[in-house]
Formats: structure tokens, C-alpha cells, sequence
């Protein structure tokens, strides 16, 4: 999918080890095959804003960065909501495309690969009505 | 990219390097105040260095040696939960 | 959908009012019908982390503030790529039955109405594999 | 919930209200700065004050009165633009 997995928890890598030889590798062919770090202490998780002290664990945070090092977009939510790596993939689709296009065209609202770009530009002010429909966000 | 670690009994840790974040000249000291350590899009990722797991290995990892590929860092609440 | 919703940038509310009889009103049926806020300077949004000092503008941040006034979940990509409005749909249902349910269940990754939910216990720990499987994140 | 707004000729504009965010006794001196500010779940959003514009009227609105309802607060880059 054209990007490095980085995992990341308050437990140490021997728990992931336990987590991956146990449950995980029971739902995933040949275990989890990407890096599962440990941030014991929350440090680095105080930093990027998901360390939660009261409860002393990570909210679910997801960060795409791209290849400079820049953040391009996050997404956190608390911990009973699980995310969607649909989504994510989508994100990261729309990001990539951007960079390749060095910003000559736009991903729109739900936009997908396959879907139509905006080519932002001077005769496009005002105008967006007249190329993209809402409903092209929902399909 | 991923270099292998010794383990002993102590259990490692790790935690953000390099520099602060940068401040722009026009900020005020109340800005600073208020966004210093915040993430934000458009700006670096901060650095850090962590020691994990990977297929059978103790590891150590430091994000900006995955410089020129795009990262997905994802934290999550807890080995052995639920969702 | 069981939400208000509110829209801001560094626009004034005579700019959002011309956005909105000019374009936005020919892309939706009888105009945006939430109120659309003014942020002059960026002050909300340098509170909420999506002000871009340099640029004068504000990231797409989404939000979802629970009725405790809480923020339960939010998303903050670069201004090239749109938002998926349905994610957002799906992330309020999932946050609106874990309230609702208080907890006692909690969505997996990729839920939407009418999948599986997980009830958290000491029983699951470790047999979360027995019961949801993988695929299901993405069906 | 929303008031609705004279206007004259200045530009009004609103802003955060209220407290500054809860800081937690155990935090360190050096953490408090860190996180001060920053949005995190599970913790109050930010009220504020804004002015705005809904279905033909002029507005100021302040989140905490929606308290008792879900909320999805958006930001974007600016009317006029293309995304």
C-alpha cells in the first residue's frame, strides 16, 4: 500500500511478543508483520497528544506521514471506537496523489482512486457547482 | 532501518529526540505557549526513538530513519484489548 | 444523524453569506442550513490545533464533541484532500452506542450499523480472535 | 442557541472563553507546558464565542450552549476554495 506500519503502546515489547504469539498471529497470517513499539511511560505519546495520564494508555491515534517527515493528516479517537483502515487507506491514497501532482489537483470531499480530482485554479473560483455534485462525495 | 537490541533484564524505554519545535519569529510568547509540542499538519512529525517487537525480534526503531517513505504511526490503548 | 454541526474558517459571516448564496446554495438544496462561523485570526483554531500561522488559514479538523461537551474522537487533514462524510457518520453512530450501551460494548475496527459489536470482559481477553475475525473490518 | 447578531460596519469576531484547561496535580512542571492547550479526547472542548451566518441571519454562537447535544465541530481552509 505504498507505507511503513508503525504500531505503538504503553506495553513493552515482551507483552507484544505474548500478543502476537497468542491472539494476534491466531487472526493474521504469519503474525503481525510490521514493527510494534513500546512507549512505556507515554512519553512519546505525550508528545504527539494521544497519552491519556489518568488512565495511563494511548488513545487511538493515527498519524500519515509523509516522505519529508510532515505530518499530513491524524485522526484520534478514545478507546471503545475502533477505526477504519478503509478510510485510512483513502487518506493515504488522496495524500499520495497530491504529492505526485504536486498539489495540481485536489482530492474532493469522499473522493476515492478512480473518482474525479479538482484542478484548483483562477476559473475555478465559484465555479465548483458547475464541475462536482455533492452527491459525488456519497458514491 | 530496524536495529536489532540486546536484551537484558531491564526493560527499555525510549522517547522523542531532537529539537524542540520551531517557533516562528511572529509568534507571540502567549502562541508559543499554546502550541508548543501540539501536532500539526503541515509540520514535522516529532522524532523519537522506541524499542519494540517484530517478527520474532527485539528491535529499535527511530522515526526519522524512515525519511523518503510515507508512515503510518498508529497508537492504540493496549495489547490484549478489545476493539 | 443526531448531530449539529457547525462549520467554521478565518472567513468573515458577509463572505459566508456570498459563499453560500453563490455556490453553496446551487450544490445544496436550499443552502447550508447550519450556522456557518467566522474565526477571524485563527483564535479557535489555534485553541483546537488547526491554525496555520504562516498560511492564515485553518486545517480541515472534524470534532466530534459528545453531550458532556467531551471530545470523544477528531481528524485533522491538510487543505488538498476532502473528508469522507460518511466516516464521519459511521464514528458519531459508533460513539452514540457506546454511550448508550455505557460502555458495555465497544465497536471494532471497521464497524458500521448493524455489525458485531464486542462486549469487553474478562472472558474476551485473549479470545478476541475467537470471536471476530479480521475480514470483518472490511466487508 | 444562537443569538442573533446587529451589525454595523466593524467585523465582530469571538474567541475562546472560559478556563484554561484542567491541569492534572501529578503532572510535572515540564509536561504542563507541553500539553497545555493541546486537544485531547476523552477532555472538554475548548468553548468559545463566535459570530456567523445561518440561513439568511447573522449569528454569534457559544458551544457550551450545545452541551446536552452531539457535536461536529468543522474547520476548512476557506470559503471559495475547492476541496
Amino acid at each position: 500500500m505504498g507505507a511503513e506500519v508503525l504500531s505503538m503502546s504503553i506495553d513493552s515489547m515482551f507483552v507484544h511478543k505474548m500478543w502476537n504469539d497468542n491472539e494476534l498471529s491466531k487472526m493474521v497470517d504469519g503474525g503481525v508483520p510490521f514493527p510494534m513499539l513500546s512507549d512505556a511511560g507515554g512519553k512519546v505519546g505525550t508528545v504527539y497528544g494521544v497519552y491519556d495520564e489518568n488512565a495511563g494508555v494511548e488513545a487511538r491515534g493515527r498519524f500519515i506521514i509523509d516522505p519529508d517527515g510532515v505530518v499530513q493528516g491524524y485522526e484520534v479517537l478514545t478507546p471503545p471506537v475502533g477505526r477504519n483502515v478503509n478510510e485510512t487507506f483513502r487518506q493515504l491514497q488522496a495524500f499520495q496523489l497530491v504529492r505526485e501532482t504536486a498539489g495540481k489537483e485536489a482530492t474532493p470531499s469522499g473522493w476515492k482512486p478512480g473518482k474525479q480530482t479538482l484542478k484548483p485554479g483562477p476559473d475555478l473560483v465559484g465555479k465548483v457547482w458547475e464541475v462536482w455534485k455533492t452527491e459525488q462525495a456519497f458514491d | 532501518m530496524a536495529e536489532k537490541a540486546e536484551v537484558g533484564c531491564a526493560r527499555p524505554t525510549g522517547g522523542p529526540v531532537g529539537e524542540e519545535p520551531v517557533k516562528t519569529p511572529q509568534d507571540t510568547p502567549k502562541t508559543i505557549k499554546e502550541v508548543r509540542g501540539m501536532i500539526k499538519v503541515g509540520q514535522k512529525a516529532p522524532d523519537f526513538v522506541s524499542p519494540g517487537y517484530q517478527k520474532g525480534e527485539f528491535i529499535n526503531i527511530k522515526l526519522s530513519d524512515y525519511l523518503g517513505k510515507w508512515v503510518l504511526l498508529c497508537f492504540y490503548p493496549g495489547d490484549f484489548t478489545f476493539v
